[in-house]
C-alpha cells in the first residue's frame, strides 16, 4: 500500500492541474495548472525508477548496495529542462496578452469566432 | 525514366493518366477556339446589348458597390445551414480552458470504445 | 571509402544537426548584414534538402537506415538499446522531404516578406530550430527523443506564431497553442513513462517487439489512449483542432506553411504509434483503431467545410480548407488500418486497403504544397495589400498577376480537380473509400466539392471584381515570395501531371514501411 | 529597489552562489548536477542581484544583445563537440577525448572521483552551463524590464 502512494499523488496532481486549466479563468492560474501537471508526470518519472533500500546512481564513490535507476532520472532531467523554456514562454505570453487586453481573464479576451 | 513519365496511374480499381486528359482538354478547346472564331453576326459594342442589366434599375456610378462581398457571397446556403455553423461557431469559443475540456472529453470516449472503462 | 558513402551513412544526424547549427550560428552571422545571413540560412537548409535527398534515395532502395549516436551499431547489445538512435524507414523520409520542401519554401518567401520586421535574427533562429525539431520528430528511433523534438518543435512554433507581438490575436492563439501543446506532450510523456515503466524500452522497434497480443494489458490500452489523444490534437484532428486556425492563420504566412508540416510531423506520430508501436496487436478485436480514424477524419473533414464557409478572414478560412484536407489524410489511413487489422477480410480487399493508405499518405504531401501554396498567396496579397478581411479585398487580379495564376493552381489543387496533384490522392482515396462504405466516399466528395465553392468564392471576391480606388497603386509581390510559390505551384503541377512516377518512388516505399512493422522491429535483432 | 540589508546580503552571497554554481557545472560528470542545474544556480544568483538592486542597474551593466550572444556561443560549443566527435570519432556525439591523455581523458574508476574524467561530457557541461546562465538570466532581465517600464508609465 505504502508504495503506491506516489502513484496517486501523481493522480491526484494530474487531475488538480487539469482542472485548474479547466476551471480556472486567469491566465497565470491556467499556468500553474499546467506546472502541477508537469510535476505530476515528473514525480511519476522518478517513481518509476524507484527502488527501496537504493543508493543515488553515480558510479564513483558509490557506498555499494543497489542503485536506483538513472534512465528515469534523466528523463526527469530533461523534461524539468524543457518546463523551465515552456513556463518562460507561457509566462512572456501573458505579459503580451495583458498589455493588449489590460486583463488576465480569459473570457474577456477577443478569440473566437466573431 | 520517360517511359514510367507517361505511364497510366493505376488506382486500383479505374486509372487515371492526366497527359491523355490534358490532350482531350487541347482538342475540346481548339474546337471551341473555332466556334468561338465564327462570332455572332448580330453583336455591336457600345449598344445596349453590352450594358449590365440589374433588373432595370439603373446602372451604380460606383462600381465599387457592384462587387459582391465575401460574408455576402453563398447567403442562402449560410442562412439554411444555419443551425449546424451556429452550433460549430460555439464550439469555437477561443478560450485555451475549453479546448482541454475537448482533449479530456476526447480522452473520455477514446477510452469508452477501447474499452478501458 | 568515398566521401558521398561517409555522407550517406552520417546523413540521419547531420540532417538534424545542420539545421541545429545553423540555428545557433544566426544571430553571429546576423551582425554581417541583411543578404549574408539570409543567403547563410538558404545554404544551411539546401545542404540539408540535399542529405535528405541522399538518404532518400538510399531508404527508397529498401534499406532501414539506422544511426547510433555516439557509438557505432556494435556496442548496441540486443536486448537492451542503451544509446538514441535514429531509425530512417520509408515514411520518414517521406516525411523529411516535405519538412525540408517547406522549410525552404518559408526561408526563401520570408527574404522579403520579414524584410521590415525587427528581430529578424530570432526568427530565422527560431525557424531553424522548428526545422530541427521536426526533423527530429520523423527520423527518431526513440520514444523519449520523439517527444523532446516535439515540444522543441511546439515551443518555436509557438514563439514565432507569436512573432507579431503587436497583434492581440496573434499573441492569444500563441498561448492557446502553448498550453494545448504543452498538456498534449505533457500526455505523450506520461504515456512513455507507462511503456517505460512496463516494458523496460524507450526505443520504438524494441518496445513495438515486446508488446505482443499476450502482454495487452490495461496499460498498454492506457498509454495507447493518451498517446493518440494528444497526437491527434497536436495533429489538429476535430473535435480537438480549435487552436489550429486561430494558429495557422494569426501567424505570419511563412510560418503557416511551416506549421503546416509541423501538424503533419505530429500525423506521422499517430501513424507511427499505430501502426509500429502498437502494430503487432492491432489485430485484437477490442483496439478498433481504424474505424476510430476514419470517423474522426470525417468529422474533420465536415467541420472545416463548415466553418471555412463564413470565415472572412482570407488566411484563417484556408486554415479550415487545411483542417479539411487532413480530414482525407485520416480517411485514407484510417480505411487501411481498418481493413488491415480485420483477419477475416481476404487478402483481395487487401489491396484496396494499401490503395487507400497509398491514398492517405500521398495525400500528406499533397496536402502540405497545396495548403502551403494557398498560405504563400495569402501572405503576398496582405503584404501588398496591408488587408486580411476578404470583405475589403476586390479586384486585385489586375496588379496582382502572378499572384493571381498562383491562387488558382493552388485552388484546383485544393479541391482536387485534374490536372493539378490533389486530384490523383483525392481519387485513390475516393475508390478505395468506396470499397469499404460507400457513404464515406460520398461525404468525401461532399466535401471536396464545398472545398471548391470555398476557394472559388475566394477567387471572386478577393482576386476578380471592379477596380477599388484603394487597390489602384498596389504592386506585384516581391521576386523572392513570387519565387517561393512558383517552387510550389511547378512541385503541384509536376505531381499532378505524373502522378505514377510520384506514387512508385515516395508513396509506395511510406505505405511499405508503415504495413509491415516488422522489418522496422526486427532490425535490432538483425533482421534487416 | 530594496534597502540596503537586502542589498548587501546580496552582495555578500552572490559570488558564494556563483561558485557554487560553477561548482556544480564543473563536476557534472561526476555527481548530480551539471550545466543546466549549476547554470541554474548561477542565473539565480545573478537574479538575486536582479531584485535586490534593481532592474536598471543592471540593464547598465549587461545588454540583452550580449547575453543573446553568449547564449548562441554555449549551444555552438555544445553542437560543436558532438561535430567534433563526427569528425575524430566517427560518429555524433562520440566521447573522442575518453581514453587518451588528453584534458578529461582519464578514466573513471569504481572508487576514484577524478574530475580528470569523463572526456567530452565536462566540455559538453560547460557549453550547456554558459547557456544556461546566459538564457536564464536573459529571460528573467527581459521579463523584469518589460514590467517595470509598464509600471513606469
Amino acid at each position: 500500500m505504502i508504495a503506491n502512494i506516489p502513484f496517486l499523488a501523481v493522480m491526484a496532481m494530474i487531475i488538480i492541474g487539469l482542472a485548474t486549466v479547466v476551471f480556472k479563468r486567469n491566465l497565470i492560474k491556467m499556468v500553474i495548472g499546467v506546472s502541477i501537471i508537469e510535476s505530476g508526470v515528473n514525480l511519476f518519472l522518478i517513481t518509476l525508477g524507484y527502488r527501496e533500500h537504493s543508493v543515488a546512481p553515480i558510479y564513483t564513490a558509490s557506498p555499494g548496495g543497489i542503485m536506483s535507476y538513472p534512465v528515469p532520472q534523466a528523463l526527469t532531467l530533461t523534461s524539468i529542462v524543457i518546463g523551465v523554456a515552456v513556463l518562460a514562454l507561457m509566462l512572456s505570453l501573458v505579459i503580451y496578452i495583458y498589455r493588449h487586453y489590460k486583463t488576465l481573464d480569459i473570457r474577456k479576451l477577443g478569440g473566437g469566432e466573431e | 525514366m520517360f517511359e514510367q513519365l507517361l505511364k497510366t496511374f493505376d488506382t486500383g480499381n479505374g486509372y487515371w493518366n492526366p497527359l491523355v486528359w490534358g490532350f482531350a482538354f487541347l482538342i475540346i478547346f481548339l474546337i471551341i477556339y473555332i466556334l468561338r472564331g465564327r462570332g455572332n453576326p448580330s453583336y455591336k459594342r457600345g449598344t445596349e446589348q453590352t450594358k449590365v442589366f440589374l433588373s432595370g434599375n439603373p446602372e451604380y456610378e460606383n462600381k465599387e458597390l457592384l462587387h459582391v462581398k465575401a460574408s455576402n457571397l453563398y447567403w442562402g446556403w449560410v442562412e439554411s445551414t444555419k443551425w449546424v455553423i451556429n452550433t460549430l461557431k460555439k464550439m469555437h469559443t477561443g478560450r485555451a480552458n475549453d479546448y482541454i475540456l475537448w482533449f479530456t472529453f476526447m480522452i473520455a470516449i477514446f477510452m469508452l470504445l477501447l474499452g478501458v472503462i | 571509402m568515398n566521401i558521398l558513402d561517409i555522407l550517406l551513412q552520417q546523413s540521419p544526424a547531420l540532417i538534424v544537426a545542420t539545421p541545429l547549427l545553423g540555428a545557433f550560428l544566426t544571430p553571429l552571422i546576423g551582425k554581417l548584414g541583411y543578404n549574408v545571413r539570409n543567403i547563410f540560412i538558404i545554404i544551411i537548409l539546401a545542404v540539408t534538402a540535399f542529405l535528405v535527398f541522399l538518404l532518400a534515395s538510399d531508404v527508397f532502395s529498401g534499406n532501414i537506415h539506422t544511426y547510433v549516436f555516439g557509438g557505432t551499431t556494435s556496442t548496441v547489445l540486443s536486448n537492451t538499446v542503451i544509446r538514441i538512435l535514429f531509425e530512417v524507414d520509408g515514411l520518414s523520409i517521406f516525411m523529411a522531404i516535405i519538412t525540408v520542401i517547406l522549410s525552404l519554401a518559408a526561408v526563401i518567401y520570408s527574404w522579403a516578406f520579414m524584410r521590415e520586421e525587427t528581430g529578424q535574427d530570432k526568427y530565422y533562429t527560431l525557424l531553424l530550430l522548428m526545422t530541427t525539431g521536426m526533423f527530429g520528430m520523423v527520423l527518431t528511433g526513440d520514444l523519449f527523443n520523439f517527444f523532446v523534438f516535439l515540444e522543441i518543435t511546439s515551443i518555436a512554433s509557438c514563439a514565432l506564431i507569436a512573432f507579431w507581438t503587436h497583434k492581440a490575436k496573434a499573441v492569444e492563439a500563441a498561448f492557446n497553442y502553448m498550453v494545448i501543446s504543452t498538456i498534449g506532450a505533457l500526455f505523450v510523456l506520461l504515456s512513455i513513462a507507462f511503456l517505460y515503466g512496463k516494458y523496460d524500452a524507450l526505443n520504438i522497434a524494441k518496445l513495438a517487439s515486446r508488446i505482443t497480443p499476450v502482454s495487452f494489458s490495461f496499460i498498454d490500452k492506457l498509454s495507447l489512449i493518451l498517446l493518440l489523444a494528444a497526437l491527434t490534437m497536436k495533429a489538429g484532428i476535430a473535435p480537438m483542432h480549435m487552436w489550429l486556425p486561430d494558429a495557422y492563420g494569426r501567424a505570419p504566412a511563412s510560418i503557416s506553411i511551416i506549421l503546416v508540416g509541423a501538424t503533419q510531423a505530429s500525423l506521422y506520430g499517430v501513424f507511427r504509434i499505430c501502426f509500429t508501436l502498437y502494430g503487432n496487436v492491432i489485430q485484437i478485436p477490442e483496439v478498433s483503431l481504424g474505424w476510430i480514424m476514419v470517423i474522426l477524419g470525417l468529422i474533420t473533414m465536415l467541420i472545416g467545410v463548415f466553418m471555412a464557409m463564413i470565415q472572412i478572414d482570407f488566411k484563417k478560412l484556408i486554415a479550415y480548407g487545411a483542417l479539411a484536407e487532413l480530414g482525407y489524410m485520416f480517411l485514407g489511413v484510417g480505411t487501411g488500418l481498418t481493413i488491415l487489422s480485420n483477419p477475416q477480410l481476404s487478402l483481395a480487399s487487401n489491396s484496396f486497403a494499401l490503395q487507400a493508405m497509398k491514398g492517405g499518405i500521398f495525400h500528406i504531401i499533397n496536402d502540405a504544397l497545396d495548403v502551403g501554396l494557398l498560405f504563400l498567396v495569402a501572405g503576398a496579397v496582405y503584404y501588398a495589400t496591408k488587408e486580411s478581411s476578404l470583405n475589403n479585398l476586390g479586384g486585385i487580379a489586375r496588379n496582382m498577376k502572378y499572384t493571381t495564376v498562383f491562387f488558382l493552381i493552388g485552388l484546383l489543387a485544393v479541391s482536387g480537380i485534374p490536372p493539378m496533384n490533389g486530384f490523383a490522392s483525392k481519387l485513390l482515396i475516393y475508390e478505395s473509400v468506396y470499397q469499404l462504405n460507400p457513404i464515406l466516399a460520398i461525404i468525401a466528395i461532399l466535401a471536396s466539392i464545398m472545398l471548391l465553392a470555398i476557394m472559388v468564392k475566394v477567387f471572386y471576391s478577393a482576386f476578380l471584381g471592379p477596380k477599388i480606388d484603394r487597390f489602384q497603386d498596389i504592386r506585384e509581390a516581391p521576386k523572392s515570395m513570387l519565387i517561393a510559390m512558383g517552387i510550389l505551384a511547378s512541385l503541384i503541377i509536376f505531381f499532378g501531371l505524373f502522378p505514377d512516377l510520384i506514387v512508385n518512388t515516395l508513396v509506395e516505399p511510406a505505405v511499405k514501411a508503415i504495413t509491415h512493422p516488422t522489418s522496422y522491429i526486427l532490425w535490432l535483432t538483425g533482421g534487416v | 529597489m530594496m534597502s540596503k540589508i537586502v542589498k548587501t546580503i546580496a552582495g555578500i552571497s552572490f559570488p558564494f552562489i556563483t561558485i557554487y554554481g560553477l561548482y556544480v557545472i564543473a563536476h557534472g560528470h561526476l555527481t548530480p548536477g551539471g550545466g543546466f542545474q549549476g547554470g541554474a544556480i548561477v542565473a539565480s544568483g545573478l537574479i538575486l542581484l536582479l531584485v535586490a538592486y534593481g532592474t536598471d542597474w543592471i540593464i547598465e551593466k549587461i545588454k540583452e544583445s550580449h547575453l543573446s550572444i553568449l547564449e548562441s556561443l554555449g549551444a555552438l560549443g555544445f553542437i560543436g563537440v558532438a561535430f567534433l566527435g563526427l569528425i575524430f570519432g566517427g560518429m555524433f556525439f562520440t566521447n573522442f577525448i575518453a581514453g587518451t591523455s588528453m584534458l578529461f581523458g582519464g578514466i573513471p574508476t569504481s572508487t576514484a572521483a577524478n574530475i580528470n574524467t569523463g572526456g567530452t561530457l565536462p566540455l559538453m557541461n560547460f557549453a550547456v552551463g554558459l547557456k544556461v546562465i546566459a538564457g536564464l538570466f536573459a529571460i528573467v532581465l527581459v521579463m523584469a524590464y518589460a514590467i517595470s517600464k509598464e509600471e513606469g508609465e
